[in-house]
């Protein structure tokens, strides 16, 4: 065991992980963070919690994670590189831990380009897989950047994401095992809809033996509609939705497009579960927290595992 | 190269009217190679200014002048003979020259024309690319020539993320993925294998975080 | 206003447009006197700088004419003039003077007819645009 | 100015001034030849100047001709003779005496200046207005009609009287008559060109009986912005614009209809498919178009591609079927077009807003009767009899013949046979009357008696003048006079800043009038000029003599148009026009004061040639040139002379290739004016036209020599393809059409044998890879096919093409073959034939479309057309040797695809043979000899003026910024190594782009400086500001 994190556990169980995730408010509003961890406890074995998600400020990532710490779940703290250098990550790390956050998620994070404050300034100062770098040192070697030592070094689970949608397609697999040599723990992947392209990057990831060195967790996000599906496929940078799912979804009523959006999600677990090197599930039901304990149940994944 | 583009006209016109003797100074390197700020261009912007100003009833006098490099003090030195018929200097060059002429000429207001942009090269008669930042600690060599530092948005060192898209930048389909590019060329020198080497967080010190910098060479001083 | 005569400017191609107006001459095609010609060997030497001149002497409108595209006789000298020209009425835009005032316009040799009626058609524009509003600025001026 | 007692006079009679014939004259006279140009009409251009656009560039006819004819109108050793017949030839070759008779014009052309006048009060009788006329298409339109004249019908006019008085100037003869002239002549080109097929009597398709039925030279003219519409495409029968337009092919040609010739017209496939393209690029979607055709013959350079362009890009629809017949709906006037197609059975009928016939050209009975008056063989066609190596000599001895009248052929292909028509022609003017040949001082002496230009007084140095200019006013007789008051103007004139004097002069460009100017720039001490008066476009040179006569620089005089830009514009409000001669004369003014004296730039003329390229081509070149007394030098890559042709053996008509290759190579290897070096490759170049260096290296040791040459001609053929493709060099029984021409002759034992002959056309042509087609190959399997059958009258030889094209002539060969049994079966890109070895034979397996079955045949010989390909590592090394540009295809790409098809864009280099396209033995030679014709104009001159009009860098403004390197659309400037940009006088082409762009104005055109262009502006504004 490198850390006291839950999701650790589960993964060294052998068992199936479940994460979700929950976007902190635009505002001073505790009470909307709590609300929507709730209505995931029991359900997931820890809550993403995003760091000023698609470059729009929200509460801060660490006082949303601190405030589910508070009522007893498991967050994981996200951390963009775009926002803050290095000295900033590295307080609000040590900062997270002695509040007894042990998981992390490390990520460059969208670019200002397509947020609220376009006129900011990037910073950059790291990118995702130094950031994981940074943070493997601190745990391993008990290092800042700088070389100093860290009295108590914070003990983390270390996270990044993997697109294995994005181009150049080719380079997918080696840029996980470049995550892999930095010294990530977990990966959540992107949204999966293409299977097909998901099982081809999965088999490269495997006959490399990468998924011997790391846990993936497969990201799914349920459609809430036609329109969704339509945007996510032609919008989303990096997103790669085939054309059946906007088929399939438009092949129904307005009124039963959630619950087939959901329909495809549970499916689309039930494939990936068959996947080797498949370790887990992210689910990221945007703004539709509601419905993870459905997905959850039906795709057979409840209840969760009970560690101590 | 620097590479330079004209300000708004309505910048430059509340600039300079104050005044009603202008000294017009374009500059003979970057800015005229593109197409910014060199005599031809210091002759239009004189005859829009002055047709701006004549529509509101006043003409102004502009002299125009356009010197070999407004970077160096000998060159901005040329401007003594004629700097006392002028109120104010507006300068055509990159804000390099604009410096050098108003240190040079402490009492008289000098005004940029121009904003400048970046350091680049030329991709076509008419086009011009940002290539290099300036960070003063040149990675070209790992990165098979092609520098992630002034061309990948998020001035990633270990790309590409997740937006790159068919060649192309997730903040636009007019950028291209810097990091498709390096790729295809470390395939194409043959050191694919480098890739997976994790680039470690780079010393910015020599770059502007660590203060302006200065080249003093000894031996020519 | 009603008296108005505009001056117009007009760079004519050698080629095509001054031979145009040749051939307008022979057929005896009248077009209006308010235009200009100012012969140049190829449209694509028209500078920037001719045009903007032309208008700040005081021309109302200034308009280039060219060979037909594809038919430059230094292949390209039309297109890179049409583009000039499009700068011209950017520029004229920031500066609060009618883009319009400025324009391209393509013929060839043989287009006597087509000469005279672009003369008509720019005359009668600038006619309506009103004179050059740099002379109005200077005269208000001088009144008060 | 020519010596009438000689009986060698060197003078060339030209007979028709089409594009051909206007081609063969321009190149003799540029060759220091004098010329007599004879045609029929009232005025030159004869069927090119009606078309409306050429493909494949699609270009504006107008622009690029034009030069052409004001050149041939101007040129000093032209005697242009207009309705004008030949009525008797005596004599021979180097003496001939030739009758013409000239009909009455009624008009004196030295006099008249096309005013218009007499057009004015008697429209009737007026056979031609210069420029657009309503009366369309039966009148030129282009605005440099030559001669400048009118022309009288005197018959229709009732009132000669009145006709006669309407001219102030005293042009019009109401008692011309008929005149016979007796001419001597060295030699004599025909270039009557042909006719056009007249398809009225054919009831079935309707024209003359339907409204909406065309030719297509008639629906050129529809499309023509001065055509009879206008440019606006509508039918006649309601006005309208058509939505559906039919073309039917081969109207006349290839024995279809009743009348028509048994040959092709070559020209109509690319003429159709340009018709439609040009309608589809105007329309875009709104009108459909749809080619009727049998092959589609798009065999000329980059054809095919613009073949697949209109089918790809265009969206014309192509048809192959032959329609039977085009019947009027009376209700609403469409026109059903009804045909049947191979595959399918039915009758087919599709409705048209308009059906343009594709119209074949006819020899004319006025051209039957001169072709008898000059005493030369005709071919059954009527068409003058040439041979394969000779293709522009017909019968009689001294008598050439280019165009279409040798046979049918499009724009190129005449301008080509023109030039070499010329070649051939200049080859019997006695050479002192041709080009400064070199060496021969006899010779030298003969040409120093020649003289048609005089010499002018040295030049005054101006420079620290102040500028005195002097305005001379011309009255133009009442074209000026009458509209505005003269005096007045000159009144004026004295007025304006920096005049001198000021003087109204009559006609300015009579001799009196110059004189006068003359004598006033001497007395005055002038030193700037201004005329007002007409169009410098026409008269600049004039003037500009006249003031190198009164000792000044001619750039330092300016002509201010008031003529046919105002007073011919303006005659209705002469207050108006009196002010704008105001403001044209002092722009002029402001602008002469900043003239300066400027030198033409000149070169001296290196008389040697250098020859790339030993084949056929390359050694007609090089012979041609050598028999005129010029030193060639003929580079060769292989050890030995003859190139491709020494493979074959036969030609489709019959002549004995071998032998008549091996008399060329003795002739050439022997003769004193030529150096033969082979193996010989050229490694680098320098320098300009008229004074090149070249380097070679060659021998068997590969030794270096430098070779000084002035012109380079081209002719390093192409290579014969063998693609891997149906077992070819992998089975024995699988050959190339070259292999097979050799078999039948050196080993006819084994051809006879074969009972089963398959050939398979465009095999490595019109393909992906090779897309353009290769020519010459399906005149290579009728040759073969019929050689064999020769052989042997019972083998079945089954010819597999995509489309036939046997063009012209060869069309007869063609039908010879299917009369005696060749079978040819048509396959398609789709329905590719398959083949599969046999033990010693081939199984050949195809698709037999009219039956709809799959066939298969078990071939003794299976025979390849597999045509040429370029020889890409050679004109690639050229290319870039040579600063050459190469089509896609890496052939070399000519100065202007129709104008100019065997000058390169580099000056002073031409091309020959299948280095430019690929093309059978005959057009190689015409093409070759062309090259010699066309590099003679270059090699009669000492110098070459490049005039001054060039642009000019500062190099202490220049920031190295590489944009007028970049701009320049014929790549001229370069930074040279002193860090600034420098352009080459001699190369260029005085555009101006790079002063205009030029971000530290660092350059000026010289003529158009900035300055000078802003003075114009200066003086038109004075008065206002």
């Amino acid at each position: 065991m490198k850390t006291e994190s839950v999701l650790e556990k589960v993964f060294n169980s052998g068992q199936l992980a479940v994460t979700s995730e929950c976007g902190p408010p635009r505002g001073a509003l505790p009470e909307k963070v709590i609300e929507k961890a709730k209505m995931l406890e029991g359900y997931v074995d820890a809550i993403n919690v995003t760091d000023n998600q698609t470059a729009m400020v929200r509460m801060s990532s660490l006082a949303a994670c601190i405030l589910i710490k508070q009522i007893g779940l498991d967050p994981i703290f996200q951390m963009v590189t775009r926002d803050r250098n290095r000295l900033a990550m590295q307080s609000d790390i040590i900062g997270a831990y002695s509040h007894g956050i042990n998981t992390m998620l490390c990520l460059s994070g969208d670019h200002p380009h397509f947020g609220d404050h376009p006129m900011a300034a990037n910073v950059y100062d790291l990118d995702s897989v130094q950031l994981v770098q940074t943070v493997r040192k601190m745990r391993d070697e008990g290092k800042f950047q700088g070389g100093d030592d860290i009295l108590n070094p914070p003990k983390m689970f270390i996270g990044a994401a993997a697109n294995p949608f994005a181009d150049p397609f080719e380079l997918r697999v080696a840029r996980l095992a470049k995550k892999i040599n930095a010294g990530v723990d977990f990966i959540q992947t992107q949204c999966i809809y293409n299977m097909a392209k998901f099982e081809t990057w999965m088999q490269g990831v495997c006959d490399r033996g990468l998924d011997k060195k790391v846990h993936i967790m497969a990201g799914i996000t349920p459609m809430k509609s036609v329109g969704m599906a339509r945007y996510m496929k032609n919008r989303v940078p990096g997103m790669d939705v085939p054309d059946e799912i906007v088929k399939r979804l438009a092949g129904v009523s307005k009124k039963e497009q959630p619950q087939e959006g959901i329909k495809i999600a549970v499916e689309q677990i039930q494939r990936l579960k068959e996947v080797p090197g498949v370790h887990g599930f992210h689910i990221m039901a945007i703004e539709w927290e509601q419905k993870v304990p459905e997905i959850v149940e039906k795709a057979g994944l409840y209840p969760r595992p009970e560690i101590k | 190269m620097i590479t330079a583009e004209r300000k708004p006209m309505e910048e430059i016109i509340e600039s300079v009217r104050p005044y009603n003797r202008i000294l017009l100074v374009g500059c003979n390197e970057c800015v005229t190679v593109c197409a910014a700020g060199g005599r031809k261009e210091v002759g239009i912007l004189s005859s829009a200014l002055q047709m701006a100003f004549m529509q509101e009833g006043k003409t102004l006098d502009i002299k125009e002048l356009t010197l070999e490099r407004q970077c160096d003090p000998e060159y901005v030195e040329e401007l003594v003979t004629v700097i006392d018929q002028a109120d104010a200097v507006l300068s055509m060059a990159c804000g390099c020259g604009v410096q050098e002429v108003a240190r040079r000429y402490k009492d008289k207001p000098v005004y940029p024309a121009l904003n400048t942009l970046f350091m680049g090269a030329a991709e076509r008669q008419g086009v011009w690319a940002e290539r290099c930042q300036g960070c003063g600690d040149c990675i070209l060599g790992l990165t098979g020539g092609i520098c992630p530092v002034a061309r990948c948005s998020k001035r990633l060192l270990n790309g590409p993320c997740g937006g790159s898209t068919a060649g192309k930048c997730e903040i636009s389909q007019d950028v291209d993925c810097v990091w498709q590019l390096i790729w295809d060329r470390m395939k194409a020198l043959g050191i694919e294998n480098r890739y997976e080497e994790v680039m470690t967080a780079k010393d910015w010190r020599t770059s502007r975080d660590g203060g302006p910098r200065k080249i003093i060479r000894e031996d020519l001083v | 206003m009603k008296d108005f005569e505009p001056v117009i400017v007009a760079f004519c191609c050698h080629y095509c447009a001054y031979t145009a107006a040749d051939m307008a001459g022979s057929k005896r095609i009248a077009y209006p006197a308010n235009v200009k010609i100012i012969r140049v060997p190829c449209s694509g030497k028209v500078d920037t700088i001719h045009i903007m001149k032309a208008l700040e002497n005081g021309a109302d409108g200034v308009y280039v004419a060219g060979c037909l595209e594809g038919d430059c006789h230094f292949k390209n000298g039309n297109l890179r003039a049409l583009q000039r020209v499009k700068q011209v009425q950017a520029l004229l835009e920031e500066i609060g003077i009618e883009p319009e005032r400025v324009e391209m316009v393509a013929m060839s040799a043989g287009m006597g007819e087509r000469f005279a009626e672009v003369a008509f058609e720019i005359t009668d524009k600038i006619r309506k645009l009103g004179p050059n509003p740099l002379k109005a600025g200077m005269e208000n001026a001088k009144a008060a | 100015m020519q010596n009438q007692n000689s009986v060698q006079t060197g003078k060339v009679l030209v007979v028709g001034g089409g594009v051909g014939g206007i081609r063969a004259a321009l190149d003799i006279a540029e060759s220091g030849g004098d010329v007599v140009l004879v045609d029929n009409a009232y005025s030159i251009g004869g069927l090119m100047t009606q078309l409306d656009r050429t493909f494949p560039t699609n270009n504006c006819d107008l622009c690029t001709l034009s030069p052409h004819l004001s050149e041939s109108g101007r040129e000093l050793h032209i005697d242009l003779k207009t309705m004008t017949d030949v009525t008797g030839i005596q004599g021979e070759a180097g003496a001939f005496e030739v009758t013409l008779k000239t009909w009455p014009r009624y008009i004196d052309v030295e006099k008249c200046t096309a005013c218009g006048e007499c057009l004015e009060s008697f429209p009737e009788c007026i056979r031609f207005t210069p420029g657009l006329d309503h009366r369309a298409p039966t009148c030129m339109r282009y605005p440099q009609a030559t001669p400048w004249s009118y022309s009288v019908d005197m018959d229709k006019c009732n009132d000669p009287e009145a006709l006669e008085k309407t001219c102030k100037i005293g042009a019009i003869l109401p008692d011309d008559e008929a005149k016979e002239t007796l001419i001597e002549v060295s030699a004599v080109i025909l270039a009557p060109g042909a006719s056009i097929f007249d398809p009225s009597h054919l009831d079935h398709f309707g024209k003359g009986l339907y409204d909406n039925v065309f030719t297509s030279l008639e629906y050129e003219r529809i499309l023509s912005a001065s055509g009879p519409t206008g440019g606006i495409l509508v039918r006649p029968s309601d006005g309208k614009q058509p939505k559906r337009i039919a073309w039917i092919q081969c109207v006349g040609s290839r024995g279809i209809q009743k009348g028509a010739a048994s040959y092709c017209s070559s020209a109509c496939c690319m003429f159709a498919t340009k018709e439609a393209i040009v309608t589809r690029e105007r329309f875009k979607d709104d009108i459909e178009t749809v080619i009727f055709y049998m092959d589609m013959r798009t065999s000329g350079k980059d054809y095919e591609l613009y073949y697949q362009r209109a089918k790809d890009e265009f969206g014309v629809r192509f048809v192959r079927s032959r329609p039977h017949s085009v019947v009027q709906n009376p209700k609403d006037m469409n026109l059903a077009v009804c045909y049947t197609q191979d595959e399918k059975s039915e009758n087919i009928t599709e409705e048209f807003d308009m059906v343009v016939l594709s119209t074949g050209f006819m020899i004319s009975e006025e051209t039957r009767e001169m072709a008898e008056v000059m005493g030369i063989k005709l071919n059954p066609h009527g068409f003058a009899e040439t041979a394969s190596f000779k293709p522009v000599e017909t019968s009689r001895p001294g008598i050439f013949v280019c165009g279409m009248f040798e046979s049918p052929k499009d724009i190129p292909e005449t301008m080509v046979q023109g030039s070499a028509a010329a070649c051939k022609a200049l080859g019997i003017v006695p050479r002192g009357k041709q080009a400064k040949a070199p060496a021969d001082s006899a010779v030298e002496n003969q040409w120093d008696d020649y003289d048609g230009y005089e010499a002018f007084p040295p030049e005054r140095d101006v420079t620290d003048e102040t500028p005195r200019t002097g305005v001379f006013v011309c009255d133009c007789g009442f074209n000026i006079g009458g509209v505005i008051d003269v005096p007045a103007l000159v009144d004026y004139c004295k007025t304006i800043a920096g005049v001198e004097v000021a003087i109204a002069v009559g006609h300015g460009c009579s001799g009196e009038s110059q004189k006068n100017i003359e004598s006033y720039i001497k007395e005055h001490q002038l030193n700037r000029v201004v005329i007002g008066g007409c169009s410098p476009r026409t008269h600049e040179t004039k003037f500009q003599d006249m003031v190198r006569r009164a000792g000044l620089n001619k750039y330092l005089v300016e002509i201010a148009n008031i003529r046919d830009q105002d007073t011919w514009v303006h005659r209705d409000q002469p207050e108006i026009a009196a002010n704008k001669a105001r403001e044209l004369i002092r722009m002029a003014v402001a602008r002469v004061k900043l003239s300066i004296p400027l030198v033409d730039y000149t070169l001296p003329m290196n008389k040697d040639i250098l020859v790339v390229g030993g084949g056929v081509a390359g050694m007609t070149s090089a012979l041609a040139l050598a028999d005129r007394g010029f030193k060639v030098f003929l580079a060769e890559r292989s050890p030995r002379l003859g190139g491709m042709a020494a493979n074959i053996r036969k030609t489709l008509e019959g002549e004995d290739v071998r032998s008549k290759v091996a008399e060329m190579i003795e002739r050439t290897m022997n003769h004193e004016k030529i150096q033969v070096m082979a193996p010989a490759i050229i490694v680098d170049h320098s320098g300009m036209p008229g004074m090149f260096t070249t380097g070679v290296q060659s021998g068997p040791q590969m030794f270096y020599t430098s070779i000084k040459h002035g012109v380079t001609i081209l002719a390093t053929g192409a290579l014969p393809n063998k693609p891997s493709e149906y077992l070819l060099n992998e089975h024995d029984a699988v050959v190339t059409q070259l292999e097979l021409d050799e078999r039948i002759e050196d080993d006819p034992d084994s051809v006879k044998n074969a009972a089963n002959v398959v050939m398979i056309q465009c095999v490595g042509s019109r393909t992906k890879e090779n897309p353009n087609c290769s020519r010459v190959c399906c005149q290579a399997a009728v040759k073969n096919a019929l050689r064999i059958i020769d052989l042997n009258p019972d083998a079945n030889i089954i010819v597999l093409y995509r489309d036939m094209r046997t063009y012209g002539f060869q069309e007869d060969y063609y039908k010879e073959a299917r009369e005696k049994g060749v079978i040819f079966v048509r396959y398609s890109l789709e329905t590719k034939p398959a083949v599969e070895a046999d033990e010693d034979k081939v199984t050949v397996t195809f698709n037999e479309p009219i039956l709809g079955i799959k066939a298969s045949v078990t071939a003794d010989i299976l025979c390849l057309s597999t045509g040429f390909i370029s020889d890409d590592e050679s004109t690639e090394d050229l290319g870039f040797i040579f600063h050459l540009q190469r089509t896609d295809d890496g052939y070399f790409l000519e100065d202007h695809i129709k104008l100019r098809p065997v000058d390169l864009p580099v000056p002073g280099f031409f091309v020959a043979g299948t280095a430019h396209s690929p093309k059978n033995i005959r057009e190689s030679i015409a093409q070759a000899q062309a090259a010699a014709g066309r590099a003679q104009t270059l090699l009669s001159q000492d110098e070459i003026n490049l005039g001054a009009s060039v642009a000019k860098v500062d190099g202490k403004k220049c920031a190295a910024c590489l944009i007028c390197v970049r701009a320049c659309p014929y790549s001229i400037p370069f930074i040279n190594a002193d860090g600034y940009s420098e352009i080459d006088p001699a190369r260029c082409h005085g555009c101006g782009i790079c002063a205009a762009e030029c971000p530290a104005k660092a350059i000026q055109l010289m003529q158009f400086q900035d300055d000078q262009i802003l003075a114009r502006l200066d003086g038109l504004f004075e008065r206002m500001n």
